[in-house]
């Protein structure tokens, strides 16, 4: 790949092949790769451990064959995508992988692997499901945990002034997203939700200071990228499970529409884009400012948020605690409807929906629920609901 | 009136879309055996099949000394002595047919299964498809409805594919409106057919891979006809497999050998 | 001024033409095939003839249907919900719910003041569709009209448990075999179709007036087990197959009506029909 | 539940009163509720959230149990459609599907009423949800969605596992979950003095918990005994008397007195080279959930000789935990006996060096200590947590044991999708199947 490729060049380039790419900069730098797969493992850790740290992706193209002998459809199509390729070798590149049990699926998947799966290495990184003060302690020490294997792994310890120098590329990651979703407020947007993505996914493949430079000069060219889209469409958000191709977005974008910001996995949770100061303190315990913040701040509904243990309960206020920051990405993103997208067998997003949706009829948004397998010929019949959706918001 | 003081033993296989019958003489070998369209009452199937068998073999119905009956529509047979499972007439037809056979594919019109058997015909595993005819011989029957060609067609046509689509097996019947869409978008029927044959073969591996491959290995059933999807099944699978003469009546003969061994005991 | 809707669903194409009153001046319905290109322009030429008009003479023409995008003289593609929405109300100003039963699809819609508000649609299964009544009509060499009028005789339908097409086979043949009176067995076979097609559509909240378009409208049977099952009467339109079609014509209707009150130019596509050979 | 007319299966004399007092709490928690009494609506969770119910006499009914009763009484049907219409999605858990169909006649149509269709007397509008984080996710999501329908107070108990066979290894790990989760327990019971205005009885909760373990161990030790060949005590037996260890329905120290008799008669039986069925040609073990509707499925294969020796993890005591009844604070001795009860098998496992850290991991334990032919794996439509881990747990069974599975399809709330026919029609190939394996495994070494 040629070396002077920057900002959207670079990424278009990327996109095809992070792997290859993420492979080259290993051999350059002699640094590990360390695939993770949901928003919860602090990056900061692998950052300042001096890996890589990669994320790992499903392949919506990839028809599910090895998974299939070993998860029942029960387990939604996307963990079974990733246990296929993994068994399928696919992974054999990384240096270790980090699941998490950020979920039921997610968690068998995670046991499937270690009974079939030998390579890569890899960890399970356990997560409260509330956030009470006690919760925060055991997940701090969940990650001092973590921290141990990693650094067993790489066979070397990392200095905390490593963790705060790490910390701070990272906060300064979550700051250029934020800002790179800024160009989606205005109307038409500068770019499409398709292109956040692929900008996204290629960031989430490489170290955080790449990651930040490419940032950086996407944030310039964005002004006079050629592809921004001329005209004005529909401004849809999605919100649901993880959405980790671009096959579904191109199917709503096709439609004339675009997906102006989102609540999902890969792209606006991992950088806690609700929130209105995603810096991780660089004083005090760090571990512990990582353990707080990470499990606070990422939006996924597989954690307790909101009223337990109170005597009164008011359902419109507990909406509010636990959607109230959709309320501010659709003002400010001046969003006209929501799409929202649950896997089949998703149980956390499919038990939030209705809950979701209950919300969005407060506010008077329209919105559409669909359920799609993670598999890209499962999507084109969506089509049609789509433009359906998108005719009940237009004067038809 | 049939070759009299002589004991002839009856199988019978009443499938959803087919119902197959061998007649076999003492020494197992086979005398007569038909094949007919269930229609719409296995009831009804079965006797037409009995009485049809007895023409061909030309014996009466005192000639035969046990009927065994098998297949999804066995239970609603009256005139049987005894009725087996069709998984365990299929790995004895085989048994008899290839004794070195170890592994046997059945693709069926509801549900397909795959088994193991040993030197002595007995099962020593199987694993049955899911209750959704998304990966059943079913497919096949839709596609060539589609199509407007017959069966026996298919197997022609997607063995010239350049290159086959890819479907993703879902439901039989969604695949139908995937298929005409296709088809007005100016696809070659070559490259759908195959495409099908192609998902079709991918959801039978999957339940071969459940369960573990051991060579040799066969195909029976209506599918076994199908070179496309036989073709197919080989690449995917990488390996050779027996397709028996008459494949869709291995199952019968099973169970008629079967009648022979209930008969000799008692 | 004219106006065409033209709609390729999966087992039928439809077309009708209606002029500024919204009358409709002439339909045509033909089983879908393959070829949907030459489908569209010859059905076009049927209903120009019926019409006597010209292509040129219409004004706006819509496809819809899941062949939407093989009508090559369409000046725009709307989604068969939007338009059976339309089409409906316009037959039922009153309604607030649609079913639409097709041979693959089956659709919910809910309706205020003749625009769709919110809709569902089966995917991944085709049980509860026109489909599911074929299959079983030619497993019993009986015609889809037949089946409806022999259910009616039916004293005690049976159960029938399987939801999917191809096991639901299955079970008849069972039936059949235990000699349980055909009508019954039908007759289970439509209550067993009604109960999935009220399941999916009761997820929008089902409301009065409701109207059940599509093919299998036409049997009564399915539409007296359906009735039964919601516990509401429920209308059918003389012509349950056009709704879409009617719907797009007179969705291009109000296009163009709104585009000259505004004063604006219409753009309209190409008005060639591709050559046709009529082979059947 | 299914009518049953076949009486193969020996069942065992002394599990008769047991049962009668099972069915006698169960009517008395119903009196209770119609009396007024306060009912939390729980999810399962192992002992630690019950025995401090039961401590401060709140009557617990659990919804997950209640779908099964709804399933049985064909009216879940009913329930499930109520919410379906509401906009849930139908891909969810068949028990929360119908709990929430329940809520919304109750709630909605019936204004806090009890549903008159609603079978065994129905759950009455709770004071407290106490939800689970255990096992599956639907166990507290599903609680969070009900406060669509009522405004009733909610507990979560939040219960994080040990996700490595290191974690499971670590006392150091298993202590800081411990400290986190009696924390929690703690809050949990000022929580509930609040809401009921009264105080914890910490010698009540003391005595309950240490009844719950003794109750726990003899249940054990019974299951020792089914180890004998022939095997005494037929799966369908524990599956009768299991909610006085699951739910601890019935007071525990009366459980006691019947367990211990129900030892007795065991014991007798392996003394005396008893069977539970007439003769026992194949040993098996089933997982997880029993088809409640379809029991005397049992019936005609124990006709064929085949023994159902083991089952239902999910439904049985651990093995006894060491120096337990040193610990001072009932609440710690409960959470530790929790994570004894759910790191054990796994402990067990790589003992026997297969490392498992999934819920097989019992079965793969149990495959060679009850020396059992095959495993019937019941997969479920709508329970990811009874289902996700069974074609894993085949596969291992074969590849570590060459133990043969037979896999059926059910569902929790869908009876029709069980088809006991299919179930038979298979025996017959899987009796071959098992008897290859026997074979099998000798050539292994392995005594069985």
């Amino acid at each position: 790949m040629s070396e002077n490729m920057k900002g959207f060049k670079f990424v278009d380039e990327v996109y095809k092949d992070p792997i290859r790419k993420v492979k080259e900069l290993r051999g350059k730098t002699g640094r590990k790769i360390i695939g993770y797969i949901c928003a919860y493992p602090p990056l900061e850790i692998l950052t300042a451990a001096d890996t890589i740290p990669f994320r790992v992706f499903g392949d919506v193209n990839e028809p599910i064959t090895e998974g299939n002998r070993i998860l029942p459809p029960v387990i939604c199509s996307y963990v079974r995508s990733i246990v296929d390729l993994g068994m399928k070798g696919r992974f054999d590149f990384l240096d270790g992988l980090i699941w998490s049990h950020s979920c039921d699926c997610m968690h068998k998947g995670g046991f499937v692997y270690t009974s079939c799966v030998s390579k890569p290495v890899h960890y399970i990184l356990e997560i409260p499901t509330t956030t009470s003060e006690e919760a925060i302690n055991f997940f701090k020490y969940e990650l001092m945990e973590f921290k141990g294997w990693l650094e067993k792994l790489l066979g070397r310890e990392f200095s905390m002034d490593c963790l705060k120098e790490a910390i701070e590329k990272h906060n300064r990651q979550r700051e250029l997203v934020k800002r790179l979703y800024d160009l989606k407020r205005e109307d038409p947007p500068l770019i499409t939700g398709t292109d956040t993505l692929k900008i996204i996914s290629v960031i989430e493949a490489l170290p955080v200071e790449e990651g930040n430079r490419i940032l950086e000069e996407v944030l310039e060219e964005a002004e006079e990228y050629g592809s921004r889209p001329k005209k004005r469409g529909a401004r849809l958000m999605i919100w649901g499970s993880i959405i980790d191709s671009p096959a579904l977005l191109q199917i709503i974008e096709e439609n004339g529409a675009y997906v102006v910001v989102d609540d999902t996995c890969v792209c606006s949770r991992q950088f806690w884009l609700h929130s209105n100061n995603p810096h991780v303190k660089t004083t005090g315990d760090l571990m512990e400012n990582l353990a707080k913040r990470y499990l606070i701040e990422v939006k996924c509904p597989r954690l307790y948020i909101g009223s337990y243990g109170t005597l009164k309960k008011d359902y419109k206020r507990d909406l509010e605690e636990r959607f109230g920051y959709l309320k501010d990405y659709i003002s400010k993103w001046k969003v006209d409807g929501v799409i929202l997208h649950s896997l089949r067998c998703c149980d956390v997003h499919g038990y939030e929906v209705p809950q979701v949706k209950d919300y969005l009829d407060m506010l008077g948004i329209p919105s559409i629920y669909i359920e799609p397998e993670y598999d890209a010929k499962t999507l084109p019949p969506l089509k049609t609901r789509i433009q359906a959706f998108l005719e009940t918001l237009s004067q038809l | 009136m049939g070759i009299s003081g002589q004991t002839f033993f009856i199988g019978i296989d009443i499938g959803v879309s087919a119902s197959k019958g061998v007649i076999i003489g003492w020494g197992e070998e086979i005398i007569a055996y038909h094949i007919l369209p269930s229609g719409f009452s296995y009831r009804l199937a079965a006797q037409r099949l009995l009485s049809e068998l007895l023409n061909k073999a030309g014996l009466t119905v005192e000639d035969l000394s046990y009927i065994v009956a098998t297949g999804q529509g066995s239970p609603s047979v009256d005139f049987v002595h005894e009725r087996v499972t069709d998984i365990v007439c299929s790995a004895r037809g085989i048994n008899k047919l290839f004794p070195s056979v170890r592994t046997v594919i059945d693709v069926g019109e509801q549900t397909s299964r795959v088994l193991h058997v040993d030197e002595g015909g007995r099962v020593t595993n199987f694993i049955i498809s899911e209750k959704c005819a998304g990966g059943s011989g079913y497919i096949l029957r839709v596609l060539a409805n589609v199509l407007r060609v017959g069966l026996d067609d298919l197997g022609l046509l997607s063995i010239n594919s350049k290159n086959p689509i890819k479907f993703t097996t879902r439901c039989a019947v969604f695949i139908e409106t995937e298929i005409i869409s296709m088809i007005a978008e100016g696809f070659q029927k070559e490259d759908i057919v195959a495409g099908i044959h192609d998902s079709l073969a991918e959801k039978i591996i999957e339940l071969i891979n459940r369960i573990g491959l051991k060579e040799p290995c066969a195909i029976i059933g209506g599918c076994a006809h199908d070179i496309g999807f036989i073709r197919s099944l080989k690449q995917k699978l990488g390996r050779e497999i027996i397709i028996p003469p008459q494949p869709q009546i291995v199952t019968a003969f099973g169970a008629a050998i079967i009648g022979k061994k209930s008969f000799s005991k008692s | 001024m004219y106006f065409a809707g033209v709609d390729i669903g999966s087992t039928f194409t439809k077309i009708v033409i209606i002029d500024s009153k919204g009358d409709i001046i002439s339909k045509v319905i033909v089983p879908t095939r393959a070829e949907q290109r030459k489908l569209a322009n010859k059905i076009m030429i049927e209903a120009l003839n019926q019409a006597n008009l010209s292509l040129n003479e219409i004004n706006y023409i819509i496809a819809t249907g899941y062949g939407r995008f093989n009508v090559p003289f369409a000046d725009r593609q709307i989604s068969e919900l939007t338009c059976h929405a339309k089409g409906v109300s316009a037959l039922f100003p009153s309604v607030r719910t649609a079913i639409d039963i097709g041979g693959q699809d089956l659709k919910g819609l809910k309706i205020k003041d003749g625009k769709l508000v919110n809709f569902i649609m089966n995917d991944k299964c085709a049980a509860g569709t026109g489909r599911f009544l074929e299959v079983m009509a030619d497993l019993l060499n009986l015609s889809l009209k037949d089946l409806g009028e022999i259910s009616l005789k039916s004293k005690r339908k049976v159960e029938i448990s399987s939801k999917c097409t191809i096991f639901a086979r299955h079970e008849v043949m069972e039936k059949i075999s235990e000699n349980v009176p055909i009508e019954d067995v039908i007759a289970g076979l439509h209550y067993a179709i009604a109960d999935r097609i009220v399941r999916l559509v009761s997820q929008i909240s089902i409301e009065p007036d409701i109207v059940v378009t599509g093919g299998v409208a036409k049997n009564i049977g399915v539409v007296k087990a359906i009735e039964d099952l919601l516990g509401y009467k429920v209308l059918v339109p003389e012509d349950p197959l056009i709704t879409g079609a009617l719907g797009a014509a007179i969705i291009g209707k109000n296009i163009v009506e709104g585009a000259l009150s505004r004063g604006e130019e219409i753009r309209v596509g190409c008005r060639r029909l591709e050559e046709v050979e009529l082979y059947w | 539940m299914s009518g049953e007319r076949k009486r193969v299966i020996r069942r065992l004399e002394s599990i008769k009163p047991l049962r009668a007092i099972i069915d006698k709490s169960y009517n008395e928690s119903i009196e209770a509720m119609r009396r007024g009494k306060p009912v939390a609506w729980c999810m399962l969770n192992w002992w630690i959230g019950d025995v401090i119910l039961k401590a401060i006499d709140v009557v617990p009914i659990y919804p997950e149990n209640y779908g099964a009763v709804c399933a049985a009484f064909g009216v879940a049907e009913k329930y499930l459609s109520l919410s379906d219409s509401d906009g849930i999605p139908s891909h969810l858990c068949g028990y929360s599907r119908n709990c929430f169909g329940y809520v919304i006649r109750m709630m909605r149509e019936l204004k806090g009423e009890i549903p008159p269709e609603a079978p065994m007397g129905g759950m009455a509008k709770p004071v407290l949800l106490l939800a689970s984080s255990t096992i599956c996710d639907p166990r507290y999501k599903w609680f969070q969605l009900l406060g669509r329908y009522m405004d009733t107070p909610i507990w979560i108990l939040d219960t994080p596992m040990p996700s490595t066979i290191d974690h499971v290894m670590d006392e150091n790990y298993v202590n800081c979950l411990v400290r986190f989760v009696v924390k929690n327990l703690r809050e949990f019971i000022s929580f509930l003095e609040g809401l009921l205005g009264k105080k914890m009885d910490w010698n009540r909760l003391d005595e309950l918990v240490n009844a719950t373990l003794e109750l726990h161990r003899i249940c054990f030790e019974v299951n020792e005994l089914r180890k004998a060949v022939p095997c005494p005590m037929h799966s369908r037996d524990y599956w009768s008397v299991m909610p006085s260890v699951l739910f601890l329905l019935g007071d525990p120290k009366e459980s006691i007195k019947l367990y211990q008799n129900l030892y007795k008669e065991v014991k007798y039986r392996v003394d005396n080279g008893i069977c539970s069925v007439p003769e026992e040609k194949y040993r098996l073990m089933f997982s997880e959930l029993p088809p409640w509707h379809s029991l005397a499925l049992f019936e005609d294969l124990a006709e064929r000789g085949w023994n159902f020796v083991i089952e239902s993890w999910g439904y049985h005591p651990p093995k006894p935990a060491e120096n337990l009844e040193k610990i001072e604070d009932p609440l710690e001795r409960i959470v530790r006996y929790f994570y004894h009860f759910f790191t054990h098998y796994v402990r067990e496992s790589v003992k026997m060096g297969v490392n498992c850290i999934s819920i097989s991991a019992p079965f793969i334990v149990w495959a060679k200590e009850y020396k059992v032919d095959g495993a019937m794996l019941h997969s479920l439509l709508t329970c990811r947590s009874a289902t996700s881990h069974l074609y894993e747990m085949g596969e291992m069974l074969m590849r570590v044991w060459r133990v043969p599975s037979l896999a059926v399809e059910g569902d929790i709330v869908d009876y029709r999708v069980f088809s006991v026919d299919d179930v038979l029609r298979r025996a017959e190939a899987f009796e071959e199947t098992m008897q290859y394996y026997r074979k099998e495994r000798k050539k292994m070494g392995l005594d069985w």
